[in-house]
């Protein structure tokens, strides 16, 4: 077993979490996530590899909320698949056995971080953030998007006042800033 | 603009990254006799059209996929989005 | 007529009863030794140094609109010849000089102001090309000079030195750059080519060109058909359009670049200042409006009008470098339509169809370029070589790979 | 201070508080709801500016956002914002205004000189003359009309305000909450569609508010607060008052400031002063009104005359009376119903002068058939001269005028999309055309339905066919209906110094010179005499001036035609545009993994893109930074350095196509690599120049790892996109950037294999791993991480990448493991030095004009095989003899500098661009050679190896002899690599 210790992506040993009256912006530390991508025809095999995992193969713009592995669609036949790190650190490599020929999987773990944002103010708060029509978004829905100019995939958990954002990894303290900025102006 | 994206439905053109005339899929054979005039209008001459352009859109903020767009270039209006990899195949392009 | 101080005092204590027009109205003739299609800045500037310059009698300027219409009133009314590349450098400092001795040539007060400009530098890459660019001006005897932060700072006591997420490092300055009352360049010119009898022909809309047997006899109008010795054409943002009329495809793309004015202000910038690392620049008019643009929005487009992402786009780089500009309102934003071309230079040069000769290609630059655009066109038009200074502008270049590619961005118009 | 022109009851302010302010130095008072034009003139002060040119006296002529004379610089210190309208401004307890464009004070304006100079500054006389000397443009006569010329002024301090930008979603936007809005709202809303009303006024209601009819058996100002009160109970509307819509983009996208803080003194700690809202709307109902128009009378701009309108609204919504004694100079019907609610509020009414001869009679007041033709008042109006129709005149005393010339419809947001507005003759005035941006309709007054109940009708109508709606409308009390009655009239026969744009100073002299000169397209006389140019866009001015443009030549108005009406609606602050996006927040920054370790060693970082890196790691004692540089590179190449390099671009190719997708992209050949091996390669763009470089590392037969360089990170894996999805749309391969998946560090030196030795779990001797292997290694037992043997330093080099996560401690195991061998951070500069001392090409090399051959790479471009580029490549421009060739210049005297972007010349012969040959690229110190050296582009280069030449620098006056040598300054046979 090796000694190295993870920072998270704000950078502390701990993730971060601010709350205000109407919104909770909580660094989400835990996640592994690893991405999934039919190869050339085997997108049949592929598909149902994936109907396994997650009891169903999200289409575009759609996640399926599952655990312990959930999954949503990034584009044509390329999926991300999201685990818990501590049961799934090696997601990828299970994955790449899972799914053997049928798909290219990638790990994408240290490339993410992710932000819950949980309140009534949600959608107050998401809509100084970015284009997405948060107030019409159901359970599962996903969309990638630009945020402060970083691309972030925006996922509608099953709480109505709970949104997830992935956002580029090396960006997070500029992603934060975005969020922090736009609760204090709508709380 | 919006673009209707086939996959994702309406999405603003903020979203997307734009390269020019859908034509640039038709990329000329290599080994054609006349290989050298070829790419040379191939990659330098253009329509431009005051009117229908189909062109090509990249949803760089969105799911990666290059999109054949046609729309006008007197109005903006946009009347057909596809998916650039099923226009490529439609055009004879393979591997 | 001349204008002058003493003119204005004149006129003014007697009425102002004995101002003419400016230029005539003309029924258009039957032939023309020279036709130029284009009554903005550059055909009306060909015209008048086809005139003047090059003895021409029998000129017309056929314009689908009115004079002035095109690119020549609505840019931000920038002059300069910071040019990296040899195929440009010599060409725009030909312009410059031109500008230079513009108003006293035409006997019209185009406002010709070298209050100078700025490149702002942010990174040692940066400061490198620049240093090579500056050395080139030079070299073709421009001038150019290196500033510090500290100069700069002294000019621009408001720039964001302090907080800038890209820090100013210093800069290139052309101090004989500066800005033109834009409307005033091509009315100058209409009146001058006017005054010497060129035909300025206003809503004359070329709608084909006859051809036969390879050459160009003359063309078809919304005001019937017009014979001309040579067609010159000078319609940029619209050279797709009317060529394709001559069935030529061109390494041309039509784009729109929005423009901006902000309400009049008290004078608070001296010159035009260029910021490196977003895309903004500015000047501030003798009006008082800051004049400011950015990047084109980057897709193909005729309609004269842009959207807000570069809208956006453009204010957050003014606010970047002058965060005293927040207060500032924008009054007026609009959109011209550009000839893109696969380099970012212009094309100066013969067609294939004798007797049909093309001037287009000038990317986002080409009211700066209009005094030697216009010359040299007229050159070519009736010497049948090119000016020395356009010499490189052919349309060969892009098949033989003589690209002058000042940007770097190779044949992907919106890029340039 | 009284309000001594306030109105005793009525009106929608709040009597009950008030409001302190000052104005040019004199505290007044006033009320909530109050404007800062309502308050001013409630306490009797009707002189707040002075023109543009020639610095008349001018009081407010409107009581709305397309005011052109009452602008001052509202608010004080960092603040300031100049050129405010004083009929929009809300007033609020502590407002400080000043007035603006004057020398001296406002009642004293030096520059009122210019008036009396009016007779030489005509229309476009700058043109005609300040030519001679040509010198003195710049010093003498520019600085002059530069310092006349601009209204306020900026404080020149940092705005200190923070500006949001937001996203909403709607079925259905209303713009404008008059009568037609709020019908149009109460129908939408009452089918439960998303609506957005936004209206530019603090108070819903639109012309409601200043108006004195009755909808059924209340007042319109309560029926509207009634509708407001049902519209905010509905989940499915938002109201959005204070907020104007300032632009239709195309798609359904509009743009929409809303005022959050501008009502207050200050705005909130992290609140935003402004919001610009992007709206995306499937329909639009334009609602936005109409607005009155001025009638061109000889001295037509003296504080006190207003729009009629104006008057009406500031005695009915502000209880301010414009002055004792009104005039109103009509040509229709609603001027007279102005003198009817002002007679009824108390207010003297001089008379109404009326230029038709059938104008309604009054009872409470004298009607005048006739015309207004002078005005007199120095800082404000005191009479009126009248012109019967009988041919006598008459002086009138009165210190208001209201003019009533009719009313232009509000069509802006209808041409933003260039569409053209039509005429209207029963109207006299442009209404919507049919070309309307997509998905918008227009109702109410905006669309030509001039009465109260046509305005609900249409409203009503509007949202209904927007949506598709069946049914009956809502039944609306009953309200106004009577028709437009008209008489088009727009100057006073034989006026001259009539204004028609007042904040320009353009008159009906000016119109009729420029038609004289030969400036007759309306844009002509629009740009020649600025008619329109001002803040207002010609709200108020243009149809005067098309009006008698049309007159002169002959025309109708509608063939003149109109200018185009240009975003934004009204004047709107830049910094709203720029929203969050300034200071250090204009891009977001990109921070890599191991930056929170570099603060700790005291980094110095640069920006690269968006990145930050570390530049160089400064230690005690060092007083500049090339100390530190040296330092670092001599211990790089002395033992062992590590440098982060997580920046350069990954991208995770995989799939069975994936070699023979990399033969496509790269003009080298990669089919035949090896697993476990990396290579370099060259990608050229279609054009056949150089796009970028890296390496492709073969983990598996089906999956690559590319990297590129950092600030090509993007458009390379855009363009592998192009290439996979559009030209060959059939192989199999995938890609996914994996950039920031992966800390990646490079060890480089000759004791780098014993550091990693100490924490890679397998065995990297030469043997197992030679120079350019690659491999899924682990690390400190047994962390997954990949290592590649690759080197840009020219030294034994490793890059090894573990998830960034783990990025810092690895960092930290590295520093910990490479002690004894006094392992040295290094940054960018070192970077920068070791690549050119090895005649590595990088950014400056790489500037998108160089080709292989350039590069010196050229036989890597294979012929054998289809790659992007390759065909261009060969075109005779680009493959000339004498073409530029990458070569290393160092200085003859050592001591000298070669600085980057010098030219290169011979020893002999003239210094200019003919005789130019080559250029430095890049430059540095070499402390291993301990000179500079340098990396450049010489013409033939490659064939003058040991030749001596100029390097030239005018710009930093610097010229040197310098030896033409090879770029690989260090080790040119790579034995370091392969050690």
């Amino acid at each position: 077993m090796h000694d190295l210790k993870t920072i998270t992506a704000l950078g502390g040993s701990e993730p971060r979490v601010d709350t205000f009256h109407h919104i909770s912006i909580s660094e989400n530390d835990g996640l592994a996530l690893a991405s999934v991508a039919a190869r050339l025809g085997s997108e049949d095999a592929c598909h149902k590899t994936m109907q396994d995992l997650l009891g169903a193969v999200p289409g575009p713009g759609e996640a399926v909320l599952r655990e312990p592995e959930s999954g949503f669609w990034m584009g044509p036949e390329q999926w991300m698949i999201a685990a818990p790190r501590q049961t799934h650190e090696l997601l990828a490599d299970d994955l790449k056995t899972r799914f053997g020929g049928c798909a290219s999987v990638t790990e994408q773990s240290g490339a993410w971080v992710s932000f819950d944002l949980v309140g009534p103010g949600l959608a107050d708060v998401t809509e100084r953030l970015c284009a997405v029509p948060i107030r019409k978004m159901q359970a599962g829905d996903t969309r990638r998007t630009m945020i402060h100019q970083l691309g972030c995939f925006v996922i509608r958990q099953a709480d109505p006042h709970h949104l997830r954002i992935l956002g580029p990894r090396a960006s997070a303290g500029s992603l934060h800033h975005a969020l922090m900025t736009a609760a204090q102006s709508t709380a | 603009m919006i673009i209707e994206h086939p996959l994702l439905g309406p999405r603003d053109a903020a979203e997307f990254t734009y390269l020019g005339d859908a034509r640039l899929i038709d990329r000329p054979d290599w080994q054609s006799e006349n290989a050298a005039q070829e790419f040379f209008e191939y990659g330098y001459l253009r329509d431009n059209p005051a009117g229908w352009h189909q062109e090509l859109w990249f949803h760089e903020a969105g799911d990666r996929s290059w999109l054949v767009v046609t729309r006008n270039t007197l109005t903006h209006e946009i009347s057909k989005v596809e998916l650039a990899r099923d226009v490529a195949r439609s055009r004879g392009r393979s591997k | 007529m001349r204008y002058s101080g003493f003119k204005v005092l004149k006129e003014a204590l007697t009425g102002h009863k004995g101002w003419a027009p400016a230029w005539r109205d003309p029924e258009p003739q039957p032939h023309y030794d020279i036709v130029i299609i284009g009554g903005g800045g550059h055909g009306l500037a060909t015209a008048y140094y086809l005139a003047k310059e090059f003895q021409q009698k029998r000129i017309a300027v056929l314009e689908k609109g009115w004079i002035g219409g095109g690119n020549v009133g609505r840019n931000t009314t920038i002059i300069r010849s910071n040019y990296l590349l040899d195929g440009n450098e010599p060409f725009y400092e030909f312009s410059l000089k031109l500008w230079e001795g513009l108003e006293q040539d035409f006997n019209y007060n185009a406002m010709v102001s070298q209050r100078g400009i700025l490149n702002l530098i942010h990174t040692d890459a940066q400061r490198d090309a620049f240093v090579r660019r500056g050395n080139a001006m030079i070299l073709n005897g421009a001038d150019a000079e290196l500033l510090t932060t500290a100069q700069i700072k002294e000019r621009y006591p408001f720039l964001n030195t302090e907080d800038a997420r890209f820090p100013i490092k210093g800069g290139l300055a052309q101090h004989r750059g500066g800005t033109v009352r834009h409307d005033a360049v091509a009315w100058g010119y209409a009146r001058g080519a006017d005054s010497r009898g060129v035909d300025i022909i206003q809503n004359c809309e070329v709608t084909g060109f006859r051809i036969e047997n390879g050459k160009c006899l003359g063309v078809e109008t919304s005001r019937g058909f017009i014979g001309a010795g040579k067609v010159g054409c000078a319609v940029a943002g619209s050279s797709g359009r009317l060529m394709a009329k001559a069935e030529m495809r061109l390494p041309i793309e039509s784009h729109v670049l929005q423009a901006f004015v902000s309400e009049g202000l008290k004078p608070v910038l001296p010159g035009v200042i260029t910021f490196g690392a977003g895309h903004f620049y500015v000047s501030q008019s003798d009006k008082g409006g800051l004049v400011f643009g950015g990047d084109i929005d980057g897709y193909n487009s005729y309609a004269q009008r842009g959207n807000l992402p570069v809208v956006e786009d453009v204010c957050e780089g003014g606010m970047a470098i002058f965060p005293a500009f927040g207060r500032a309102r924008l009054l007026r934003m609009w959109g011209g339509i550009m000839d893109m071309s696969m380099d970012g230079s212009p094309i100066i040069d013969k067609t294939h169809i004798e007797g049909l000769y093309f001037n287009g290609g000038w990317c986002y630059g080409g009211f700066k370029a209009t005094p030697a655009s216009g010359y040299c066109f007229a050159h070519l038009l009736v010497r049948d070589t090119p000016h020395p200074t356009a010499a490189a502008y052919r349309f060969d270049r892009f098949e033989k790979g003589l690209m002058i590619d000042e940007k770097g961005m190779g044949n992907q118009p919106n890029l340039h | 201070m009284t309000q001594k022109n306030r109105i005793a009851t009525g009106g929608q302010i709040d009597r009950s508080r008030t409001h302190s302010f000052t104005f040019d130095g004199v505290t007044y008072r006033g009320h909530p709801g109050d404007t800062l034009a309502s308050a001013l003139l409630a306490n009797g002060v009707r002189l707040m500016g002075r023109s543009f040119k020639y610095h008349r006296p001018r009081g407010p002529l409107t009581a709305g956002s397309e005011e052109p004379n009452a602008l001052v610089e509202l608010r004080d210190g960092a603040r300031q914002e100049p050129n405010t309208r004083a009929t929009t401004t809300e007033l609020f307890d502590g407002l400080f205004a000043k007035s603006q464009n004057r020398l001296g004070s406002l009642k004293f304006d030096l520059l009122s000189i210019n008036d009396r100079l009016s007779n030489f500054l005509t229309a476009g006389f700058y043109y005609k003359t300040f030519m001679w000397p040509a010198a003195f443009w710049e010093k003498l006569y520019e600085p002059l009309i530069r310092h006349a010329a601009g209204l306020g002024s900026l404080s020149l301090k940092d705005d200190p305000d923070v500006y949001d930008k937001g996203f909403l979603h709607c079925d259905l936007l209303i713009v404008g909450a008059g009568p037609a809005g709020l019908a149009a709202a109460l129908t939408a809303g009452r089918a439960g569609v998303d609506v957005i009303l936004a209206d530019e006024d603090f108070r819903m209601g639109g012309r409601l508010n200043s108006e004195t009819f009755s909808l059924g058996d209340a007042s319109g100002a309560d029926w509207a607060n009634g509708v407001v009160a049902e519209l905010e109970s509905l989940p499915n509307v938002r109201l959005m008052a204070r907020t104007t819509v300032i632009g239709v983009f195309d798609h359904g996208i509009y743009g929409a400031v809303e005022r959050v803080s501008d009502h207050v003194h200050t705005p909130d700690a992290g609140k935003p002063r402004q919001i610009l809202w992007r709206i995306y709307t499937k329909r639009t109902v334009l609602a936005a009104g109409a607005t009155e128009r001025p009638i061109a009378v000889e001295n037509n701009d003296r504080p006190g005359i207003m729009l009629a309108s104006a008057i009406r609204t500031y005695a009915n919504r502000f209880s301010v009376a414009a002055d004792k004694r009104v005039a109103i100079f009509t040509n229709n019907d609603d001027g007279h119903r102005t003198a009817a609610d002002l007679h009824a509020k108390g207010i003297k009414i001089a008379a109404v002068i009326d230029v038709r001869p059938d104008a309604p009679k009054s009872t409470n007041y004298e009607v005048i058939e006739g015309q207004v033709i002078d005005t007199k008042g120095r800082l404000g109006l005191t009479s009126i001269e009248v012109k019967l129709t009988s041919g006598s005149t008459r002086r009138l005393d009165c210190g208001a005028l209201g003019m009533s010339g009719g009313w232009n419809p509000n069509v802006h947001l209808t041409c933003h999309q260039r569409g053209r507005p039509v005429w209207n003759e029963a109207l006299a005035a442009f209404v919507p055309g049919d070309h309307l941006p997509a998905g918008m309709t227009v109702a109410g007054a905006a669309s030509g339905e001039m009465s109260t109940a046509g305005a609900l009708r249409s409203g009503a109508h509007s949202a209904m066919s927007a949506l598709d709606l069946k049914g009956d409308i809502p039944s609306f009390p009953k309200a106004e209906d009577a028709p437009v009655n008209l008489k088009p009239f727009w100057y006073v026969e034989g006026c001259s110094r009539a204004w028609l744009d007042q904040q320009n100073d353009v008159t009906v002299k000016d119109v009729k010179l420029s038609h004289q000169e030969g400036f007759r397209s309306v844009e002509h006389l629009k740009r020649y005499t600025t008619l329109g140019m001002a803040t207002d866009q010609g709200k108020t001015s243009n149809m005067g001036g098309l009006a008698i443009m049309a007159e002169l030549a002959g025309k109708t108005i509608p063939e003149v035609g109109t200018t185009i009406f240009r975003p934004p609606y009204t004047p709107t602050a830049i910094g709203v545009f720029g929203g969050r996006h300034r200071g250090q927040d204009f891009h977001p920054k990109r921070l890599t993994p191991s930056h929170h370790w570099a603060k700790e060693q005291g980094a110095v970082f640069v920006e690269v893109g968006n990145w930050l890196r570390a530049q160089w790691f400064p230690r005690a004692g060092e007083t500049t930074w090339r100390q530190s540089v040296d330092r670092e590179v001599l211990a790089t190449r002395g033992s062992v350095g590590v440098c982060d390099v997580t920046t350069l671009g990954k991208v995770d190719v995989q799939g069975t196509d994936a070699a023979e997708f990399l033969n496509k992209i790269y003009c080298n050949a990669f089919a035949k690599l090896e697993v476990g091996k990396t290579r370099y390669g060259l990608m050229l763009r279609e054009d056949g120049i150089a796009k970028d470089d890296g390496t492709a590392a073969r983990l598996a037969e089906d999956h690559f790892v590319v990297t590129t360089t950092t600030a090509n990170a993007l458009p390379v894996y855009r363009h592998m996109e192009f290439v996979r999805q559009c030209l060959f749309p059939d192989m199999d391969v995938q890609l996914i950037s994996t950039t920031e998946a992966w800390a990646q560090y490079s060890v480089a030196g000759p004791n780098s294999r014993r550091v990693l030795e100490k924490i890679v779990d397998q065995d990297i001797s030469n043997e197992a791993f030679p120079f350019m292997a690659c491999a899924n290694i682990t690390v400190c037992g047994g962390l997954r991480a990949r290592l590649f043997r690759i080197s840009f330093s020219g030294e034994l080099a490793y890059e090894i990448a573990v998830p960034t996560a783990y990025g810092d401690a690895l960092i930290r195991k590295i520093m910990e493991a490479g002690a004894e061998y006094d392992i040295t951070p290094y940054g960018t500069e070192a970077l920068g030095v070791m690549r050119i001392e090895k005649g590595h090409a990088a950014g400056n090399e790489l500037n998108g004009t160089t080709t292989a051959q350039n590069l010196g790479m050229g036989r890597m471009v294979s012929k054998k095989k289809d790659s992007i580029g390759s065909i261009l490549s060969e075109r005779e421009g680009l493959n000339r003899d004498d073409d530029l060739r990458q070569v290393g210049i160092k200085p003859v005297d050592l001591k000298a500098s070669v600085p980057a972007g010098s030219h290169l010349m011979s020893l002999t012969g003239p210094v200019d661009a003919a005789h130019d040959q080559g250029y430095v690229t890049s430059a540095c110190y070499s402390p291993c050679l301990g000179h500079a050296i340098a990396l450049g582009f010489l013409k033939n280069g490659s064939e003058r190896m040991g030749e001596r030449m100029r390097l030239v620098s005018p710009l930093t006056k610097v010229e040197t002899e310098v030896e033409i040598v090879s770029p690989h300054f260090i080790d040119p046979e790579g034995e370091r690599l392969r050690a």
